[in-house]
């Protein structure tokens, strides 16, 4: 195996434990995702593989080679940073040369893939400007051509596309897919908070809580099987509704009792020694339909309604307290405020969660 | 930092500053040494042989011949070369300067007028006459020996125990501290509005600045006095005053701390100071909450060497301050300790280090305020 | 005890005074020319006004004093050189004329312009190399202070170390210079370092690069210590070396603080006296002209004409380089 | 302060002409301030003399001194706050001050005292005349403390051991030093080195010289430029000096050592073992830089610079320096002070002390503190002609310049002929 | 009025024209967010507004002043940098108080505003440290603190949630609205590149392009109504489906003829003069939907299946050269790569462009 493995891997700073041992494996080739909430680790983790921040406990392996004390700049890897870092005294051009001019590339070679990057990214304009003379998201793009011109082993980005529009976003995405495509050799390692990017690029998604791994999984899985309450709530936008309940009969399905007294029936599988148990009954926002018969999930009030055009999200209330329950019904709708309403969904769309947050489904 | 700095090129960089630090070191090293030797060996032979035991030739004067006593009928001087010295050889004495070295330790070597010198290996040495001996100038021994490094500290007690010098360091304090401080501010000032404000002939003024660097010091003595005087019998107070002094100082250090301080500042992220402005900040917030702790590394840097120049300047204190006893700064008190004619090269090594305690001292606290990563976290992008 | 007391009270005063004078003027400029809280013409008029005063507000207490103690000594200096010995008659232009035909101040500006090559050169790259070198190992800071120390070094002082390094014994008998005692360690015979025409100028550069490497460090090291860290591990991302770093991602970075150090070190070096003064006393043609100007200004009752043309010439050649300033300075302002 | 001798106390002391001043001047609640050369232990001696001024007349006496009291005077007086009185050890600087107007003449009651009371007065009085403003011929300062010059050193001891006499013509000096050489040793110690002075040891020896082969006037002519530089009398005395320290047998270390060589550390090669040489020149101040706890006049000695028996007629000419008082402010008490010089007693208190020499012929022989400086004093008072360092008396440029260089040049293998050109130069330019 | 005026307003750096002359008048206590490609203006835009920018040309007025040479501080703006541009010397709460400091409020309400904005955006955890010792959404978030602790006329907004996660990025959107709402009389202008943030807060939303104002209006308005091509391309994720067709019947419905063939009619009113004219059809991804009947506005093959749970794209190739048509269709479904799918849509959510890029609607 060539790719990279880390091995309990923990980050402090000074008295400030930011990673609390990870241990993954990514395979050579593999498109990686790391997601998580804002502070969670994911750039200190970057950092660590890229070899910019010291590793204070575990071992990290880059192509079976025990990496800890390796160089950056021998470990074969670009870079795309959140910060973007570009050279404040080079051109947009210099700025992406620079590594292949380290590298001691061809002057043809490099120009030929300075402009072939600057194509993608729609920078061909700017390349005599020097950062400063920039917008935030031409800079932004200046620091991912830096990193595609290269021809690393690893590539490392950290939230690229923030701060681009949503068509350069789409157009850039998919040129690092194609890239992925290409590089059939080339490990990706990608930071973002865009759950679209996350779920369409990745092979594997790593969600981060807090400096741990909550789940490891191709993209669908981790929407349809989260494995606990965390990554149930944290894949998908919005956030799966979470409702509390009581389990009262359990078996192949499982019934439960929410709050107001409607009780569900589940076709998840539950031991008799949980009965009785609260749990955290889940669905989400896109799986609910508007129910106009009297077979029905849940009913609640509509607090506020936000038509997007394409879709409308409905807020609930009256189920759970200061929170709504979001759904999310396609084109525009008929419904106004304070409406009651009902609402189903399909039974196989359905999740539930032990008091500890873990999935019922296996 | 980046992790695992530990490359085979870190023990190139450790071996450079190595013998960068020892070539820089060395004289000064020298000066240390020679300030501990004793004065008169400071002419003779150089400063790193005071390292080890070496061989010299020296002159002994034995005591006079009051000092003889009756032994058995003969008449004995005796005593030991290598007086208060604990370990010391012996190679070779004389007694005649065209011959120093005429005899082997334990020799005895015939003196002109039937007097008989003997000196042992150990420094040991006696003179016998079988009558009296007399003279008050004691007979010249000539030997050669082995001699061990030998150090004093008599020479800085020479220089601290010097009458005033107590209030000398108070004024040169005195002198030095707001010479330092006030520039600094009216600089920072001045470079932040030569940075960051707008105003026309703002290049020229920069430029002026730079060739005021230039002025020589004594161009400006003469005329500068002469107002000092005039201005002085004006008021009617004295013209040397330490009012007068600061003001000099300043006015001589202001084209380099406003050069250095602009440079700084212009470097600064323009964005920091426009988040600042959005926030309601005047010119004169920002400089003080903004402008001044970012400039923090170009502030130390400058105060350092202000304060290093006015430490050390002679020349501004004696004319501007005056050369009286109670008004004269530690260095023109040292200076004065050399005599007329300067040459006591002991007071001057030793009071060279005395000297330079201050600065260090200065220095050591101050550098710690070159940070780096002032300005990290700050902008995104750059 | 009592003169202590007098020193902290006047020190406080001073430096009291000072931010007195910045904080009062802004209040009292913001309360003649109000402009918050009111708006139309006034407002606006006012708010020009203000703009207009505040940087000289800022500036003023410098320019002051400026222009008391340098340039009004300037323009003396000038008008002395058009004037005798005494300072008393005009004698148009006969200083300058004099000066060209002397054959002292010739050598002077031809040994003035070696300087100006070698030690302002030599004085930066020492410092940035050493700033750069000891940045980054824990000693850094023990290395710095030693090599600043001949900065702090009284000039007193530093003359008497470099007599150690320059005294020459005649041969056979002990040197008690370093150099000659290497020298004659080596097989070598002893050289009157200060006595050789030409070279002994290099020697006696050798002594300022000594000092003003510490300078340059100093300045240096906060510059080196403000480049954004990330801009170098990006650097480092991108495969570079410690050298191309240091070259290509560093240098670039402080080009603006290095043009800084390396003017005033010119400049320094065209008023540099003392240590020829000390060593040489401008003899064995190793005469510069702050030197020159200095013997002819105070040796012997002086004479301030002479004296002044120099010191005039000193100023006229530091032109250049105020014109790279002023270049610099507008390139940087741009949009700002 | 406490006054160093009780007034009274020791009859070695004129203590009547104390008295007398101290009756006729009465000046409490004035002050003086005196800038002087004198520093270090120097200082301190001064401060005893001042004593007794202060102790007399009820002045504040403030003294002052600096590293650089060329610049500091010229700098004081030209921005018009110089002190009261300034004593000053150059002559050429003193006639630039007077000619711009900065001194006060001292009057022709002065100037008469001094022709009574110093020996050889009008030597003296020539000394101290200078063209003030107005370009009038004026007495305008006061000598007081005087070097010998025309010294040469050695170790008796030294000499007994190889069996050398002292030399009582220059014929024997130079008979002495190639005998010295014949024995295989090394006569001389010469160092002119002495930092930015470097070379001002070279002028004595050629002042020496010249005194020694010309007479008076044609040195008079020589300091004031009268004749040229290059006149052979010039040429020929700077050869006389060359004689002895152009040649690599006579000096310590060859010639190549001697202008390197720092003037400070010369004497120390009389004292080595083996000594590095037996003899050197150097005026009367040169023993504080011998080997600590060397005694003159028994470790060490110094006998007069020989003339030249073939020129009996120039008789034994002195060469000296000195410092001279003069009043910068005219007021009261620095009236008093130039008065107060007059008093044996301020020679005296100086004298009894260390060394001080006086041409005063009423100050007290006996008064002075030790042999050797007794024997100087006679040397001086033996004198039949005295002049003052010529190169103190040349304009600043020449004479602590071109002619430093010049010498420096010189023994750096320079012609005589060349080197006298080129001060003749420096000193056309300043015309 | 006391809202914000802007005439003409011109940007140049040197010789590089940045803004074109914008016309623009935004209503007290409106919310108003600027989108448009990386580099259109939007920042510098705001840059002017707040008084960082000297404006080339144009006048600029709030609240009825002419504020073209009035420094920022008199402006009573607030602002989140793209660039964060925190004190780097700073605590976090320090950069927040700062503000407040400088206007001299007291103690006790600064330490209640910071507080409570510090607890909206999670950040008392890391009151006390630096900007560098945070992660970049930590920092964003700081950014933002030090905006909505204080209390303007005028609130400047550039990207403020770029580097949140979704989450966070949902909760803190609704602070701002709730801040909108609670602050009826402060005007707030918002740059993003976030779609829903646009259409979520917007009262209005300004559509930049290189420049200039391509159009303005009510967030529905301009999904259901795009004035032009550019504005129909940009607003809405993926953009709409745009397909070269002609013009082949004109009058109150138009016939338009799409490449391959196929016509299709629209309710779209047309004068005779554009018969025959080439013009673009255009139709959201969202509004398409399978067709299993025989009518259809449309047929292609699926060249890639995106499935990213809730919804599923399909690119269908064979209609424009090169740029795939995108059908959003939601739930997961049966369809495979290969497949020749027909497609449908409402007459009402069909878009007309002439040659130029004008609609043809209204
Ligand atoms: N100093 C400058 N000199 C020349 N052009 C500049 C300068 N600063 C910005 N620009 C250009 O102005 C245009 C507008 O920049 P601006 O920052 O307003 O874009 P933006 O709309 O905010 O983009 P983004 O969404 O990427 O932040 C950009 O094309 C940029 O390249
Ligand atoms: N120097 C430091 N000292 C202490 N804590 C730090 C330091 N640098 C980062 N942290 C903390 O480490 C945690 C992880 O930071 P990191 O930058 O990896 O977050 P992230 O997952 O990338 O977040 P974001 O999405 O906001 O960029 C954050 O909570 C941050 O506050
Ligand atoms: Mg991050
Ligand atoms: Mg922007």
């Amino acid at each position: 195996m060539s790719g990279l493995q880390l091995k309990d891997i923990r980050k402090s700073y000074g008295a400030v434990d930011v990673i609390h041992g990870i241990d993954l494996e990514i395979k050579q080739g593999e498109f990686v995702v790391f997601v998580g909430p804002s502070g969670c680790g994911k750039s200190t983790l970057l950092r660590m593989i890229a070899g910019l921040e010291e590793i204070s406990g575990g071992e990290m392996y880059i192509a079976d080679r025990l990496v800890n004390d390796v160089p950056p700049s021998q470990r074969g890897i670009a870079m795309v940073f959140q910060s973007y870092a570009l050279y404040p005294h080079m051109t947009v051009y210099d700025n992406m040369a620079f590594g292949m001019r380290i590298a001691k590339e061809s002057k043809e070679e490099i120009d030929r893939r300075v402009r072939s990057a600057a194509d993608i990214l729609q920078l061909t304009k700017y390349l005599d400007r020097l950062p400063k003379a920039l917008s935030g998201g031409q800079r932004q793009r200046v620091a991912i051509g830096r990193a595609i011109c290269r021809d690393p082993k690893v590539f490392l980005f950290d939230e690229p596309l923030s701060n681009l529009d949503a068509a350069l976003r789409v157009a850039t995405r998919i040129e690092i897919a194609k890239l992925n495509e290409a590089m059939a050799d080339t490990t990706m390692i990608y930071v973002t908070h865009d759950q679209v990017e996350a779920m369409t690029l990745a092979d594997r998604i790593v969600v981060l809580s807090a400096g741990h791994i909550e789940q490891v999984g191709p993209p669908l899985e981790l929407y349809e099987r989260p494995a606990n309450l965390f990554v149930a709530r944290f894949i998908g936008s919005p956030a799966m509704n979470i409702i509390p309940a009581k389990i009262v009969a359990t078996g192949a399905e499982t019934t439960v009792e929410l709050t107001g007294g409607k009780r569900d029936v589940l076709d998840i599988a539950t031991a008799a020694s949980e009965n009785g148990k609260t749990a955290s009954f889940g669905v989400r926002p896109e799986d609910l339909r508007v129910s106009t018969g009297d077979s029905f999930l849940f009913e609640g009030t509509v607090a506020i309604i936000e038509a997007l055009g394409e879709v409308t999200l409905l807020y609930i209330e009256g189920l759970v307290a200061n929170e709504p329950i979001i759904a999310k019904i396609p084109g525009i709708l008929d419904i106004k405020r304070g409406d009651k309403v009902r609402f189903t969904a399909d039974k196989a769309k359905l999740h539930l969660f032990d008091a500890s947050g873990k999935s019922y489904r296996a | 930092m980046i992790a695992s700095a530990r490359s085979p090129l870190v023990w190139v960089v450790h071996l450079s500053v190595i013998l960068l630090v020892l070539l820089w070191t060395l004289p000064t090293a020298g000066l240390l040494i020679s300030s501990l030797r004793d004065k008169d060996q400071l002419a003779v032979s150089g400063w790193w042989t005071a390292l080890s035991t070496s061989t010299q030739s020296l002159v002994y004067r034995a005591p006079g011949a009051d000092k003889q006593v009756e032994k058995d009928g003969k008449f004995v001087i005796s005593g030991n070369l290598l007086e208060g010295q604990s370990t010391g050889l012996v190679s070779a004495f004389g007694f005649n300067s065209r011959e120093p070295t005429a005899f082997q330790p334990g020799q005895t070597a015939d003196l002109s007028d039937g007097e008989r010198l003997t000196v042992q290996a150990d420094g040991t040495f006696e003179i016998v006459s079988d009558k009296g001996m007399e003279g008050t100038r004691g007979q010249r021994i000539f030997y050669t020996a082995a001699v061990p490094p030998r150090f004093t500290i008599d020479n800085y007690i020479e220089v601290m125990r010097a009458e005033g010098i107590g209030a000398s360091f108070i004024n040169s304090l005195t002198v030095a501290i707001p010479s330092t401080i006030i520039p600094i501010l009216v600089a920072a000032f001045a470079a932040y509005a030569l940075a960051w404000m707008k105003f026309p002939g703002r290049a020229i003024l920069i430029a002026v600045v730079v060739g005021l660097l230039v002025v020589p010091l004594q161009m400006s003595l003469i005329p500068l006095l002469k107002l000092y005087n005039g201005v002085g019998a004006f008021l009617g107070v004295p013209a040397k005053t330490y009012v007068g002094i600061w003001l000099a100082h300043m006015g001589f250090g202001l084209p380099l701390a406003i050069y250095l301080l602009r440079n700084y500042m212009a470097g600064l992220p323009r964005e920091i100071m426009e988040s600042a402005r959005v926030d309601g900040a005047s010119d004169f917030d920002i400089f003080v909450k903004i402008i001044l702790p970012l400039s923090f590394p170009a502030l130390a840097s400058f105060a350092i060497f202000q304060f290093l120049w006015t430490w050390n300047d002679l020349l501004v204190a004696m004319v501007f301050l005056g050369t009286g006893n109670d008004s004269l700064v530690l260095t023109g008190r040292l200076v004065n300790l050399l005599g007329s004619r300067g040459g006591n090269w002991e007071i001057l090594t030793a009071s060279a280090f005395i000297t330079i305690i201050v600065p260090l001292i200065v220095f050591f606290s101050l550098q710690r305020y070159l940070v780096r990563g002032l300005l990290a976290g700050s902008v995104k992008g750059g | 005890m009592q003169q202590l007391l007098f020193a902290i009270t006047t020190m406080a005063a001073g430096v009291l005074a000072c931010v007195a004078y910045f904080y009062g003027t802004n209040w009292i400029l913001d309360r003649i020319f109000p402009s918050k809280g009111l708006t139309g013409k006034v407002a606006s008029r006012n708010l020009r006004i203000t703009n207009t005063i505040r940087p000289w507000l800022f500036l003023g207490p410098a320019m002051v004093s400026l222009t008391i103690y340098l340039i009004y000594p300037v323009i003396e200096s000038v008008w002395l050189s058009f004037h005798d010995k005494s300072g008393q008659t005009f004698v148009g232009i006969s200083n300058f004329k004099w000066m060209i035909n002397d054959g002292e101040f010739r050598q002077s500006i031809y040994n003035n312009f070696l300087w100006l090559l070698v030690v302002p050169a030599a004085a930066t790259f020492f410092g940035l190399i050493i700033a750069a070198l000891t940045d980054r190992i824990w000693w850094g800071n023990i290395a710095k202070t030693l090599i600043f120390m001949p900065m702090a070094i009284s000039f007193v002082g530093a003359s008497v170390i470099w007599k150690f390094i320059y005294d020459f014994r005649p041969e056979g008998s002990e040197q008690i210079g370093l150099l000659n005692a290497l020298v004659v360690a080596f097989g070598g015979s002893p050289e009157a370092w200060m006595t050789l025409p030409f070279w002994n100028n290099f020697f006696l550069m050798v002594i300022l690069i000594w000092i003003q490497t510490g300078f340059a460090m100093v300045i240096l090291s906060a510059a080196l210590r403000g480049i954004p860290e990330e801009t170098i591990e990006a650097a480092v991302i991108d495969g570079a070396n410690g050298l191309q770093i240091f070259f290509k991602i560093m240098i670039p970075q402080i080009w603006g603080t290095i043009a800084v150090v390396w003017t005033t070190i010119t400049i320094l070096v065209l008023k540099v006296f003392d240590i020829v003064l000390a060593m040489t006393n401008g003899q064995w043609q190793s005469q510069v002209l702050a030197n020159l100007m200095f013997d002819w200004m105070f040796r012997g009752g002086g004479d301030f004409g002479r004296g002044a043309a120099i010191a005039v010439v000193i100023m006229v050649l530091v032109i250049p380089i105020m014109i790279w300033n002023i270049r610099n300075a507008a390139k940087e302002m741009e949009g700002r | 302060a406490e006054l160093k001798f009780k007034p009274g106390e020791d009859s070695k002391f004129n203590w009547g002409s104390y008295e007398e001043f101290k009756k006729g001047h009465d000046l409490k609640g004035q002050t003086l301030t005196i800038f002087g050369p004198w520093r270090g232990e120097d200082q301190a001696l001064v401060e005893s003399v001042l004593d007794y001024f202060r102790d007399a007349t009820g002045v504040d006496v403030k003294y002052s001194s600096s590293e650089n009291y060329e610049q500091q005077i010229v700098i004081d007086t030209q921005a018009g706050s110089p002190p009261d009185v300034a004593v000053l050890p150059q002559p050429g600087l003193i006639a630039d001050l007077a000619s711009k107007g900065y001194l006060t003449p001292l009057g022709e009651e002065t100037q008469k005292w001094l022709l009574d009371n110093y020996a050889a007065g009008q030597s003296w009085v020539d000394l101290s005349t200078y063209a003030g403003k107005d370009g009038k011929k004026e007495l305008y300062a006061f000598p007081y403390k005087i070097d010998v010059k025309s010294l040469v050193w050695y170790v008796p001891e030294n000499f007994e051991d190889s069996g050398y006499e002292v030399p009582k013509t220059m014929e024997e000096l130079k008979a002495l030093t190639e005998k010295i050489v014949a024995d295989g040793g090394t006569p001389w110690c010469i160092g002119l080195g002495s930092g930015g002075a470097t070379g001002w040891p070279a002028t004595d020896w050629v002042e020496d010289m010249m005194l020694r082969t010309q007479p008076a006037d044609v040195y008079d002519k020589w300091t004031t430029n009268a004749i040229p530089f290059t006149d052979p009398a010039v040429v020929g005395a700077i050869d006389e000096f060359g004689w002895f320290a152009k040649n690599d047998k006579n000096v310590d270390g060859g010639a190549a050592a001697v202008a390197s060589t720092d003037f400070r550390d010369s004497p120390k090669g009389l004292f080595s073992s083996p000594p590095k040489c037996y003899l050197h020149h150097q005026a009367s101040f040169i023993p504080s830089f011998f080997p600590e706890g060397t005694v003159v006049g028994e470790d060490a000695d110094f006998f007069y610079m020989p003339p030249y028996a073939s020129k009996a007629d120039l008789g034994n000419p002195v060469l000296g320096a000195g410092t001279l008082a003069m009043i910068t402010k005219d007021t009261p008490a620095s009236r008093a002070f130039i008065e107060f010089l007059k008093t044996p007693i301020a020679h005296e208190v100086w004298m009894a002390q260390s060394s001080f020499l006086t041409p005063l012929k009423s100050a007290n022989k006996d008064t002075y503190a030790n042999g050797p400086m007794k024997k100087q004093g006679e040397i001086l008072l033996n004198a039949t002609t005295f002049r003052f360092d010529g190169s103190d008396l040349m304009p600043g440029k020449i004479g602590a310049g071109a002619f430093w260089t010049g010498m420096v040049d010189y023994v750096g293998g320079k012609s005589s002929a060349d080197v006298a050109a080129d001060v003749q130069k420096a000193w056309d330019a300043i015309k």
